[in-house]
């Protein structure tokens, strides 16, 4: 079992006939995952990778009843082409590009509220059940099925962590980026909740870092809902306030909101073991197992 | 990115609010001009990035001319918390009776923002927030629709703000948002907004910070950050189009991704070291940007020993090998030790490709990052 | 029984300082109405007609518990005003206004669509429920408590028509306009919905007239889903395409959509005799009781 | 409102929107002067409120100067429709490949705006509509948002425009709904969008109708509307503050509030009469107001009878009819016979204060129209 993707999901690759999304959909198709269309305005009739291609997402949803989206489009682009996934309709999309700014995100944001449509990131490496699908950028190579479901606001951490689960023969049920933005479309409260109903999923992985609220409101959700055990991890102790720490989400913010300090003790009281090193981490897990 | 005060002030008085006449000076001359043109009593104002500039000195109320010469010659080249003053804001001093805050920020938790009003104005707007919460009325905004007018008078009169001058500081943030959403900033805040014996409001002070992600629409704006001097080695991060941030310790990092750079800083600490910076190579970094970040860490004279942590996805370890190699094969010394760790795709051939006379190899994070904080240890 | 207001509704009147607002809140309070704020912005601390004025609807409401609003703000601001009752939130805000710009009421109309408030009008004469409450401009003489529920597009043909009404001694539970601008809040098949609901209601008129669909979907909604019986009137026989009759809403498009003729039609074949002057609708309606 | 094609035009001019090269022209030497600069083919375009101009004779296409002088004095003072043509606007013909219609207009019954494109453009769109509506594309418009990019391109998508000149298309209609929204449109649309044969699109006609609601904060538009000379009835009642509509018929219409003027009229042609007008006067309708309705109606020579019907809510019946009494006491002999029916308000006194020589008066609605039939037929 997994969360949100399996191999019966059929994805449209928003940006197919550009460098990343080209690269990153023959990726996908190498690893197993459903690539059934792509989406470039104007390049309608095309085709990449033997996936047709479409000039608009409704035509490809329609065309090959595609059900999930990968956004790989400039930032200036991207925010327009997560509203045309919304609007299309498919049930998810993976926005994976980086530097989208916050406003566009905000209506985003808003137009989410609105409709049924998940969105994972932006910003983010995108979402894997090992075995079956990935959509995004993950290298597939690193990560293997079993029963450890992860989520996290980085990308090569993530990798990190995974390898180290890896080590100790610990697989996952699904891995899922959410991305390091200020504005993201899934929470780590909405994964944690898609995990605590996955009957698969024995125990959790959570990957947080510097910057929001959103580990604390985590921490809040997983001692009030959660019976699978999490174990923490957080990226950030030795940042400095008002420094933006690569991803637009991570910054301390000068009134010494979203410290890590903040974050680990709002975890450890709820039960969550926060990891010093990713190894620990992975202790952490195997005494869940 | 942040913008000076005269900087959003220029951008507050075309949009319309009312701001204090001012000049910009950076020599003592200029500010004597200055407060010829303005009178007294003008304010002196270090224009420098850095919050509770009045406490630190680096704003001053001149009355006559022989302190307008006094402060200016204090002011212009003092070093204010790490930054030196090459420009300040000379401007008319107002006679206020009252003093508020405005502003319009982001709200990330619920994703859209929030418009700010207090009575409070003219202190540490923050230490006003968790000490007396209440004392700030909050008004979130739908980005979809903007702020409505309802919306800003709403949040005027929650604040307690006199009728007398409510819709002038209605208008004022109305304006700030309308501002905040075409100049997509992050933050902008005046705080004060004098009110005079008048009843007239005047934005006496301007923070605008934009948001970096948005600069490429904002041309304008990016140009200013250009005259904003930052840190030299900040400054060369921006040529090469990295994320960098200097630190005050002296172990160099660098890595790929913004979460995997802040643990390889964490585990640094961790193992008893300071780390000097953090050095995002980002996702499929090749040859020369690898050279690049070398560049980077080494210019950093407080950099005693260095970490190149990379776990490869669509960064090729090989890649990284080769650019390793290259980069440290330009020195007949190798400046400072350097340990690397790859990982992921292509660790294996990059750990083969890599020249073991240059540098010092390790397979998982924890080891690598012991080795740099030893190095650095007995490099000091 | 009524439909939507009675005795206990508690209004706020947006406007109360401005001559219509001032003049029509006596009318109301007169005729029973409980009016027991104003909001007019920078008039907090006011008195008019003995009631207390707020600067924000968000204030009365809290201060003094109301649960609906009417407006008699200007066009240039009525838009704004609505919004404001919709966020205050009260669950009912009546916008008598006349002249508000049709793409201010598209924006209305999208708040509408996330907010549980309903809106009747704008351009209306308001909402009776005769002997208990009025809200709104409509003259509460002319009106007697009864069985029969009245919804109409139209502020003086409504009074006409309950005149005929009340010489046949037939009273109403509550009569509603609706309003005659091309966007309003309350459509025909909305009230009709309410009236099937109220148990009062033993039959109910419905005056439309040329413009839009909202006949025609009435038309539907009745033949679909109500058993109270109807009795229809529409205006705008001899109305030529293209002109604007008086009311922004009452136009037939060059295309010829929203005819007199359709919408009888429509009526007629879901079973609504339609009326040919307002006596005869009144005959129509003493036939079903 | 309508604006004229050569106002439309303009202001998609400045929009970015490209149009055809053109010239406003009102006598047969400023058409001449006009196709000196242009060049031919030129067309010579009727400037009136009328749709299906090219049908009726109004757009010539002159290829030559004698065409062009003699277009041009057929087509300047022309009766088309009932409206003399004042102007002509002459335009530089396109040479065209295929012709697009592209339009944004308030969709009521959803209560937000749609967009609209075909490929059936240059023909009569609203007959494309009925027989084929497959055949335009739609796409509805969130107002709190405005036209996503995406829509913009997905709609033109739909609508098989060739993806050559898509994306040229797509900025027109995103021209088209900026301009839709920021001026407060009903309805724009352009028939035809011309491509031609190097794939340029051009937009060749242009309907543009303003919302009369929002002319208030449109004041230049609002100006337009002023030289647009209308019907003399209707610029006066525009002046009077009525809502007033001309028709053909010889019954004069007097009442208070839409609906029930109009089944006024209604009720003329029931019982077999002609109504010569729709006036409504409105709420809390003044002795002065209902002169100046009264002067109205005598003032259409085609007015045999008139019939005033006052239901008063706000509007008071002793007002109404002290007013009636003031506008017919200035006549020797009353113009044409006026039957007054008052109820609501105050009615009974206005029935007593009503003057039984110069009004016919009647208790009915019913009543009182069939008596003004009656009268307008005697009075034939």
């Amino acid at each position: 079992m997994s969360i949100l993707v399996d191999e019966n999901t059929r994805v449209v690759v928003q940006g197919i006939t550009g460098g990343e999304g080209k690269f990153h959909a023959g990726q996908m198709i190498d690893y197993g995952t459903n690539v059934v269309a792509g989406a470039v305005p104007g390049k309608g009739g095309q085709e990449v990778h033997g996936v047709p291609v479409y000039d608009t997402v409704r035509e490809a949803a329609r065309e090959e009843d595609a059900d999930a989206s990968v956004v790989f489009v400039p930032p200036a682009f991207a925010a327009d082409a997560v509203f045309e996934s919304l609007d299309s309709p498919v049930d998810l999309v993976v926005a994976i590009t980086e530097g989208i700014p916050t406003q566009d995100m905000a209506k985003v944001n808003k137009r989410l509220s609105e409709v049924d449509t998940r969105l994972i990131g932006p910003n983010c490496p995108g979402i894997i059940t090992p075995g079956e699908t990935k959509l995004g950028i993950l290298p597939g190579n690193i990560f293997e099925s079993g029963d450890v479901g992860l989520v996290s606001r980085s990308g090569t951490l993530t990798y990190q962590v995974v390898s180290n689960l890896t080590e100790r023969g610990i697989g996952q049920t699904t891995a899922v980026g959410i991305g390091g933005d200020p504005i993201i479309g899934t929470s780590f409260v909405d994964a944690l909740e898609l995990f605590e109903e996955d009957p698969d999923t024995e125990a959790v992985v959570m990957c947080g870092e510097i910057g929001g609220e959103d580990e604390e409101q985590a921490a809040k959700y997983i001692s009030q809902n959660m019976d699978t055990p999490v174990a923490g991890f957080i990226a950030g102790r030795t940042a400095p306030p008002g420094k933006r720490m690569g991803h637009a989400g991570a910054i301390v913010s000068g009134s010494g909101t979203g410290t890590a300090e903040s974050k680990i003790e709002a975890l450890n009281d709820a039960g969550v073991p926060v990891g010093d090193t990713p190894s620990e981490v992975a202790e952490h897990v195997e005494g869940f197992l | 990115m942040k913008l000076h005060e005269y900087q959003a002030k220029e951008i507050f008085a075309d949009a319309g609010i009312p701001v204090p006449d001012s000049r910009l000076a950076s020599t003592v001359d200029e500010v004597m001009d200055a407060v010829d043109e303005i009178g007294y009593p003008a304010a002196i104002k270090a224009q420098v990035h850095v919050g509770g500039r009045g406490k630190a000195g680096g704003i001053k109320i001149a009355e006559d001319d022989q302190q307008a010469r006094q402060y200016a010659d204090e002011i212009l080249g003092m070093d204010l918390k790490g930054y030196t003053v090459d420009e300040v804001l000379v401007e008319a001093g107002v006679d206020f009776e009252n003093e508020l805050y405005v502003g319009v920020t982001m709200d990330r938790g619920e994703g859209e923002p929030v418009a700010m009003v207090s009575t409070e104005g003219g202190v540490d707007i923050e230490e006003v927030a968790s000490e007396t919460p209440d004392a700030i009325a909050r008004e979130h905004i739908d980005p979809a629709f903007g702020l409505h007018p309802y919306q800003a008078r709403g949040v005027v009169y929650e604040a307690g703000v006199d009728r007398e001058y409510a819709n002038d500081v209605a208008s004022i943030l109305t304006s700030l948002y309308d501002l905040f959403e075409e100049r997509d900033a992050s933050e902008i805040e005046v705080n004060p907004v004098m009110i005079t014996a008048d009843g007239d409001v005047v934005a006496a002070d301007a923070v605008m910070n934009i948001d970096d992600d948005a600069l490429f629409r904002q041309p304008d704006l990016a140009e200013m950050e250009d005259e904003a001097a930052e840190d030299d080695l900040e400054a060369k991060a921006n040529d090469y189009g990295f994320d960098y941030v200097r630190l005050s310790g002296n172990v160099g990092i660098i890595g790929n991704g913004a979460g995997l750079v802040m643990t390889t800083l964490d585990l640094v600490d961790h193992y008893g070291g300071e780390p000097a910076n953090f050095l995002d190579i980002g996702g499929g970094a090749k040859a020369e940007r690898v050279a690049n970040a070398l560049d980077m860490v080494f210019s950093d004279e407080n950099v005693d020993s260095v970490v190149f942590n990379i776990f490869g996805g669509i960064t090729r370890g090989d890649e990284v090998a080769k650019g390793i190699n290259e980069a440290l094969g330009r020195f007949d010394e190798i400046p400072k030790p350097v340990v690397v760790r790859l990982a992921g795709t292509n660790a294996e051939e990059g750990m083969e490709i890599l020249n073991a006379d240059l540098v010092q190899v390790e397979s998982t994070l924890e080891d690598a990052v012991q080795r740099a904080v030893e190095n650095a240890e007995g490099n000091q």
